[in-house]
């Protein structure tokens, strides 16, 4: 542990991560929290974009200004990082980026995923955020990676079964349906995301060829048949993976393979039946939190392995994991500001 | 439909159904198909040749 | 009744009413829908905008095209119809305009109200839709004002008090507290409406001088204390009204006078007590309809009346309320096209 | 067509599809209502139970006291039909029941799936409802099972591709995900059901072993992985079905094949891409209505084909396909009394 | 401050209110847990009634075996804890009840709201729990007694009015419109509750004659007209207050009034215009904490002060409050346990 | 309602207004009006006398 408080300035204020970035670090025993930026709101206090933060005395001020601080987020859409990661680096030692920019490990992969990279000489630096999949990498790192919602969920569901050997490469198809909330579409909005129109969906949004599929592929090696859907909720990203094992596996085995991938991660919970309302992972039981479940149940005739997982998409989804991480790389105690255990009951929330 | 004047018809791209569409199209409009919804853009008229019109890369949000 | 079927057109087709009207007249009887205008989505299909209409063969075309009919509704946003009703009658012999244009009967209310009127020599012809209100004055009428949908809501659950002289110009406060669901916006949208930031609110939204106010004070002669709240719904009009009247009333009397103005109207329901879950009046049970509903309760000691009124803000409130009057109007049966009893259960529609 | 008008009575008729069946049946050009049976609120007015029904003039009367009547609809759990058929065939012509009482073709999948039959007898005589699955045996026949609401869902999407030769018994896995609204648990209720637990939930509530699997099988031949999610919205049924043709396919062969399934369907839309923001099927978009929605999309390299459809579970998934069986059982029109649109927008109906 | 840790027992650890309870002192660094109790999970771990509470190492007990600790908090159902005080107080030096057993301060006032009361002669001993109306006694109070959540709301509101002589028992009428979330109604449940009936909801469900006139009568002297609403949320409460004032007042006065109640209450924050999405209060801005926003508006003519409030029901309006007032009456730090922001953006929490 | 009996007639106690019942309405039964939904006990037949029920104190939860 350490006596020092770091200083954190936070890019694209104003956004949804950005604010849960702000929430998290102004209640952080270890981060000051110096700078936010905003364009749009430039000089406006933080609580008026963010009702719950009234109480924070913080006025937004503008992306071209950045002060000199000891790690700085970025919470801005897709391309923006990229183009601006040398500034971020003139302004401090570590950055940690929510955006897909850094995420992948190779230039090509941007070329065949988005439209191609900018600064690739980055990208062998920069450390996929997710601790579960990447902490031992992550110590000591300067450039920190958040990982995509919709992967993370996916990817928490799948490790165990790729660590155990019961999942691979080869193994057969692996479906990945997905539902999540409408706070993965960020501040902005458009016609599909107004109230009238967006509420109460089951509605196919990525049916095929969603961009988290590079991600599963580049960090679990795994070609996954991806499809998400937009559901009825603010927050949270549940991942239902169907998979058809080689051999047969029992409830034993998976027990053992959950419980070995994540009896000891702070962040992760196995929810697997049970009695009660809540037998497996749902993101309201993780909503605002850092917190994962994954769970699972076999067909009758153990040829199916169906793997549920929810995340706050927000939280172990993007501003919590990037927390998570850069707790790790300054050698924080890993949950540090990250203590919110959740609402019960809680609706859509 | 402008009651003055008939419609046209077109070869719907996706599944070679013939479909009716509006007597003022125009080239270069983008028309949705009554079969199958598709945006089409009108390539010419006199046939009317229509074409699927470029996905607006609309990514809602990831 | 008639033979004839009249031919329409929509004005604003698009919007959220103006996929009711299409909805409600491509099922009418007595009506042939031949036009429906948008300056936006011009040649496109009308299920392109409006999902359940995917059935009705007709492409939206432009509102400066206008074809001859024999009724024009026009559902555009406030200011427009009185621009182009010298254009509507050149086209129809019957207009029917759902904003606020023709709605107060003197120029001088626009002036205080809203910004001025550009045609108050129409103000005199207009008729005021709602028939519980101007029943008498419809047959015939050839420009229809529909009313707003708080003070549809309103004035339906006071009129019977007032008929029955237990309120008045005099009779001290009247407070009326509006929840209304998020399509009265309309299909516009905007950062307040977009999904994250509107879904699940109770949020005052016109705390004070709501111009429906006007409406209230021209038709009911009274001088109300409104506010009106959004809450989480997308359809539905609830208002509340607290009445202190000058002499202590009874149960009794109350079933007398709402007995009295909606026994014998078709679309008007008393629900007041009675067992059950649905006690008062609610929007989900009205919810797609053109019913209102409307009930009350006494405090200890009979010195206020509450009264409840519910409708569906897109049909009694607008859409509905328009066909309605137009069927008067027209010598058509009053509920021709209007049929529809909605569902249960119902969610948040 | 007809002149005659059939008597129908309902069993069940507090429940939730018989107050479905209430509603479409009151509506029906060719049926007049002469029973609704509860034990629970009998000689109380069905408006009591359901609110859009205050309007109808019927009282609830005990289940033991049958009337003779043309048409006898029952809409009760699991079991109740399969003891009381013989007092059903006693008082009506014709049965049509809701449950799963005679879904399924023989007794052995009753002692499979379910706790065996109780009146195995009247398997053969009975058709399944759905229309799209088995028209051809509808006219005529005296009982009718209703079809579950997830397996409708599961089989509209799936028959094109079976009829088409793209996906049979030896295909591979054929994983299906549905998501449903509360409404599918019936008006009884329960800790699960309860406003603040039920709410905004993505809940696995059928992991592995749902026994709508028996019908897929029974009716389309076909073995599923088959997985049902609760989600916020009380009426709809959304399946989506990953298929993996051996043969790659194209749009082109997709649309050639559900034109062909569903062309001259009257309950049937496909919605697949195109523009707006309804671009794939949606419970939204049919909520309320006897509508099934069906659309489709390819993975890059077209080896998956992604199935969704959309119904109201309710509706198109019990007393819709109901009602819609029995008019063609009687030689009625198809669509009578089932001729709602749905309305837009619409919440979480 | 103290270096003390007190153990803390709870009754109705199943319960909402119980969760609440044992979420913010498992996280309260002066608490530690040492009992919660329920009849029906006697043995089960918390976990399985509170999901987000998994983490916690803790089984419920009976409360029968009642354990001897500092602080006893009781979350049952009204009734209860007037027959088991004695028991109470023989487990603990200072109780806290959350129920309306001791809220009032005479034995009359139970006769005419509740069903009288058993254990009279504790009222005096018992201090009302919500700081901002009677800080000043709670120091060193043994019994306290947690407010009634709309009660809060509304006090909350009208408070400073009174105060600054603005309001008054001789004012006129004072309507209050409360709406309120389903975790109001306890995990109780019922019909009423139940997902497809409750949702979506704004239900007139306490027209008149409310209990919590009672408490607002007792501690702000006030004779209000007083209605509350279901609406579509879990956790909320929000008060609407419709003031007439005898002489008219500015917005400078309200300002003076409202910042002098509150500008040093660590919980209470003034939300009244400005800009952005949340320009009045709103229980979405406080859910899942202790905070509670006071607003303010005035009509045109002055002659109508609303004022709004929120707070979450389960915490400002119980749990919260409770924990507040322990932590007053030891004289630990005010927020201690209290200290979570809240989220942005969050839907129907 | 029962085919083979005829429905009886009764006063509603609230409105003062003629009601229908079913015919097989019993001395105790709790029925609810047509007219206002209230719920009435039958306290007598022939002549059918309905009062108010006394009100489930139902707190719908505080
Ligand atoms: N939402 C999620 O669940 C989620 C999950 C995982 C990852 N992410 C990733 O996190 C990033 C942020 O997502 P979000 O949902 O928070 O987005 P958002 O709500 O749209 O916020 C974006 C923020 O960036 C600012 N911004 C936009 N363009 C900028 C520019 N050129 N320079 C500087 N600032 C700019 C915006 O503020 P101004 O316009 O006022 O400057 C705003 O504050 C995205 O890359 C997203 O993919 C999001
Ligand atoms: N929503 C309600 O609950 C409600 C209730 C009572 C009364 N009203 C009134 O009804 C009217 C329509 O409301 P809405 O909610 O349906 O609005 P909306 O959803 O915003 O639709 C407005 C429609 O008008 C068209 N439009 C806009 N400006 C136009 C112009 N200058 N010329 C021609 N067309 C124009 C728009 O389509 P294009 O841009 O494509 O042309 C769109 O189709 C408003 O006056 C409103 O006050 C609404
Ligand atoms: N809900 C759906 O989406 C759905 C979809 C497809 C199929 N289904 C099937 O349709 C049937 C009805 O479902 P539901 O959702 O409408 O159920 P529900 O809401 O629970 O209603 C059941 C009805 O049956 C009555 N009932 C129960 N036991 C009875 C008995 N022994 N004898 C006579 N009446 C009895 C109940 O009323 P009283 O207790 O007052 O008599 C109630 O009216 C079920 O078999 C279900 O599987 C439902
Ligand atoms: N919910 C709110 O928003 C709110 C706000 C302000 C005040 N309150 C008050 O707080 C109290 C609790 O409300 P709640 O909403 O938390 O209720 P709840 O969810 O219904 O919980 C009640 C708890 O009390 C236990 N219990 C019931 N009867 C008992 C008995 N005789 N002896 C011992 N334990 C018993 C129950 O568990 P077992 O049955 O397992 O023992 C359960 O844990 C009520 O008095 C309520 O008025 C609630
Ligand atoms: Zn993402
Ligand atoms: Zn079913």
């Amino acid at each position: 542990m350490t006596d020092e408080t770091y200083t954190a300035s936070i890019v694209g204020g104003t956004g949804f991560t950005g604010g849960e970035l702000l929430r998290i670090l102004s209640g952080h025993p270890d981060f000051e929290v110096v700078q936010a930026t905003s364009r749009s709101a430039d000089n406006m206090t933080v609580g008026r974009s963010h009702p719950n933060l009234r109480g924070l005395d913080l006025r937004f001020s503008d992306p071209d200004d950045l002060e000199s601080v000891d790690v700085l987020f970025s919470a801005t859409p897709h391309g923006v990082s990229m183009g601006q990661v040398d500034e971020y680096f003139e302004a401090a030692d570590t950055v940690v980026d929510l955006s897909a920019d850094f995420r992948l490990p190779e230039a090509a992969l941007y070329d065949e995923w988005y439209d191609g990279h900018t600064s690739p000489e980055y990208l062998e630096r920069a450390e996929y955020a997710l601790p579960e999949i990447n902490r031992e990498n992550l110590s000591g790192a300067d450039l920190i990676a958040g990982g995509g919602c919709n992967a993370t969920a996916t990817m928490l569901g799948l490790k165990p079964l790729v660590d155990a050997g019961a999942l691979g490469p080869d193994t057969g198809e692996v479906v990945v349906d997905v539902k999540v909330g409408s706070s993965e579409g960020g501040a902005g909005g458009g016609a599909a995301s107004s109230h009238p129109e967006r509420s109460g969906v089951v509605r196919p949004y990525a049916p095929t060829g969603h961009r988290h599929e590079a991600e599963i592929e580049a960090y679990l090696g795994l070609d996954v048949s991806f499809t998400v859907h937009a559901v009825e909720m603010i927050r949270g990203a549940s991942a239902t993976c169907h998979v058809f094992p080689d051999e047969p596996v029992s409830k034993a085995d998976l027990w053992q393979a959950y419980r070995g991938a994540y009896a000891d991660e702070p962040f992760m919970r196995i929810v697997s039946g049970g009695g009660g309302v809540y037998r497996y992972p749902e993101p309201k039981a993780v909503a605002g939190t850092n917190y994962g479940e994954v769970g699972f149940e076999l067909d009758p005739g153990n040829r199916r392995i169906v793997v549920f997982s929810a995340i706050d998409n927000m939280m172990k989804g993007s501003a919590g994991q990037a927390v998570h991480a850069a707790n790790i790389a300054l050698g924080l105690p890993e949950d540090a500001g990250l203590e919110f255990q959740g609402l019960h009951p809680v609706g859509s929330p | 439909m402008t009651s003055d004047t008939d419609p046209v018809m077109a070869e719907d791209p996706i599944t070679g159904e013939e479909i009716e569409l509006p007597a003022d199209v125009e080239v270069g409009e983008i028309i949705d198909s009554p079969v199958t919804g598709t945006e089409l853009e009108v390539i010419s008229l006199d046939p009317v040749v229509l074409e699927e019109a470029p996905e607006l890369e609309e990514d809602w949000g990831e």
